[in-house]
């Protein structure tokens, strides 16, 4: 084995994944300590550097030590990328949850059961996102508008419909109703609300003459 | 299926020397996460095909197995001695000559039989596929990614992290913290008149000397029932009622200050003191 | 400069460039997106892997996206870099393996398969580790939830996809990953001997394919 891990070719493998892997640039001395006995690191080190030049990768020297990094010509192609991944907030999460169990839900019943006055921002970047839709409103004092999720939630969590979202049994099997739960606690089944007990969304009495605008097919 | 692959662990070597040693079988029932496992290790023994297992000897092996436990006094949970049963019948199937016409329901022992084989493969299989995924090269253990972390700008993910878990507990912790938030006042029992009345008339005899309220006022129970309080308040209504009819005196030295109660003697007239 | 992007050996530069700066796997949408108009991707791809193969980082397609890594025979030389790996008990990796091949599975399932119930914890712990994901329900009485793998499982243990699982072809031809056989076995009950009714996964289809399982499945 040694006989072979003195080999050039190998050697290079070596130097290659160890400084792939790194967290930072390797000294010499960093990358000859973790070579087998024999190798010889510098002559390896300058053969990557060949093996690397002009490709999109390259070995670069900075303060006596060596690192591989993208060429800097391709600047323009990372610095473009440098996007945050689409990471939804506590906040958002949670009420994205309360509105998938408890749909239809109005703003209030979200407040009601998060307990905190929920930002408008939350919802508008639910909204956006095209996670959560305008359901109707509700018939009850002030005609609340009342939301529900969309088929992009559907595919976003992988679920066929609304009856497949894990119900309290699923929640006690993965350990996660164990405790501070009173009595009696159940999840209700957005299968069964239905969008016929609700107003259309142009019925609000916020906008009345308003919405006579959009009915516009229905009237004689 | 051949058995060449399968890694013997050590509570499976352990099996199979018991069981290749007959009657000493000695095994760590720790090792075993359940009854199908044991079968395993035994059939293991037989070095055939398990299709081709005896069944018979298998039964054999297991209750052998189920009663060197017992002999042993392992506490044996209930589904090895449920698989002892099931075993034991079987057998008895397989053995007894067949009846005239077959049996209008339930499947035939060979059947069985070849039932109980299939899924002594299946988890056999499934050991094997643990032992070949363990030998996969596996992330930050066998094969490494890019190392530097700031030197990772290019972020691959479109979708939102979350996933339905996420949304699981989230609703959990949602609903959990809702029922924490809501307050339930406690229906507050309180000390009847009528009882306090009763108790202190009861009490009047032994009410010789000045004594303090407090001390005749029942105790509050800590496990329930009305608080010390309503016992305190509901004795002095009694006890100024008493004082009016006449049978008890009061006396309090200052505003707040403890009230002495004491029986009063018959005949007496009530002196209203201005 | 566009004649230059259109250069196979140029693209081959930005996709070995981009693969490197990457946090995470990338699918051949990834590096499309980002390349520009008219360079081909795939073609990019391929000759970025037959450039380091043998070499000591290589190209590796996971969960059907593609990463560089570390070559698997010089596990040997990262002891720096090896993390404690997170022990998972001898039921856990029955338990995932069970989901893994059979998927989607139910609680059911996985204690049919092991003949034992399944602790708590167990799936649990897959569930938060990020190995295994709820699926959906099975059409059959009582809905049970189904459980699958992730794409973070297969990145684990460099699969490209679920059809690289050790051994799965010979498995799945010898008829070991049917669910519905052993009918009777704890009680004999001719009512479950047809395993027509058990073999009715939610796909219909028991070979782990990986793909959105339940996206545009069924319309509620």
């Amino acid at each position: 084995m040694s006989a072979t891990l003195r080999d050039p070719a190998e050697t290079e493998r070596l130097v290659e994944a160890l400084l792939f892997a790194a967290a930072g640039p390797l000294s010499l001395e960093d990358i000859q300590r973790r070579l087998p006995e024999g190798a010889d690191a510098g002559r390896a080190i300058e053969a990557v550097r060949t093996r690397y030049a002009g490709r999109g990768v390259e070995l670069e020297t900075v303060a006596g030590r060596y690192r591989l990094r993208t060429a800097p010509d391709l600047a323009w192609l990372m610095t473009e990328e440098r996007e945050e991944p689409r990471r939804l907030s506590k906040a958002a999460l949670e009420t994205l949850a309360i509105i998938a169990y408890h749909q239809p839900v109005t703003r209030a019943d979200i407040e009601q059961v998060r307990g905190v006055s929920l930002n408008r921002g939350t919802l508008d970047l639910l909204l956006a996102m095209g996670f959560v839709r305008l359901r109707g409103r509700r018939r009850s004092p002030g005609r609340p508008v009342t939301y529900g999720t969309t088929d992009l939630f559907l595919e976003q969590f992988s679920l066929a419909n609304l009856g497949d979202l894990p119900g309290a049994a699923e929640m006690k099997a993965a350990g996660l109703l164990d405790m501070g739960v009173p009595a009696g606690f159940e999840v209700p089944d957005p299968t069964r609300a239905d969008d016929g007990d609700l107003l259309s969304m142009d019925d609000g009495d916020d906008a009345p003459e308003f919405a006579q605008d959009f009915v516009g097919g229905e009237e004689p | 299926m051949s058995g060449d692959l399968f890694q013997s662990s050590l509570e499976f070597e352990a099996a199979e020397g018991a069981a290749e040693a007959g009657e000493s079988l000695v095994v760590d029932i720790d090792g075993y996460e359940g009854p199908l496992h044991v079968l395993l290790a035994l059939a293991r023994t037989q070095k055939v095909d398990l299709l081709k297992l005896s069944i018979t000897r298998l039964a054999e092996q297991y209750l052998a197995f189920v009663m060197e436990a017992r002999n042993r006094r392992f506490s044996l949970a209930a589904d090895y001695l449920v698989m002892a049963a099931w075993l034991a019948y079987l057998k008895s199937r397989l053995l007894l000559p067949k009846p005239e016409r077959p049996a209008e329901k339930g499947m035939e022992p060979e059947e069985m039989a070849a039932a109980l084989a299939f899924r002594l493969m299946k988890l056999e299989a499934m050991r094997k596929a643990v032992d070949q995924m363990r030998a996969l090269p596996q992330l930050r253990r066998d094969v490494f990614t890019r190392g530097d972390p700031e030197a990772q700008v290019v972020i691959p993910s479109r979708e939102i992290e979350a996933s339905l878990y996420d949304l699981m507990v989230a609703y959990v912790s949602q609903r959990q913290k809702e029922a924490q938030r809501q307050y339930t006042p406690m229906a507050v029992e309180a000390y009847p008149l009528d009882d306090a009345r009763e108790r202190m008339r009861e009490m009047l005899p032994r009410l010789k000397a000045w004594t303090a309220l407090g001390g005749v006022a029942p105790q509050g129970h800590p496990a329930g029932g009305p608080s010390r309080a309503s016992f305190v308040a509901s004795t002095l209504s009694a006890s100024l009622e008493l004082v009016k009819d006449g049978m008890l005196e009061a006396k309090q030295l200052d505003a707040f200050e403890e009230i002495y109660v004491r029986a009063r003697e018959i005949g007496f007239p009530l002196e209203l003191t201005p």
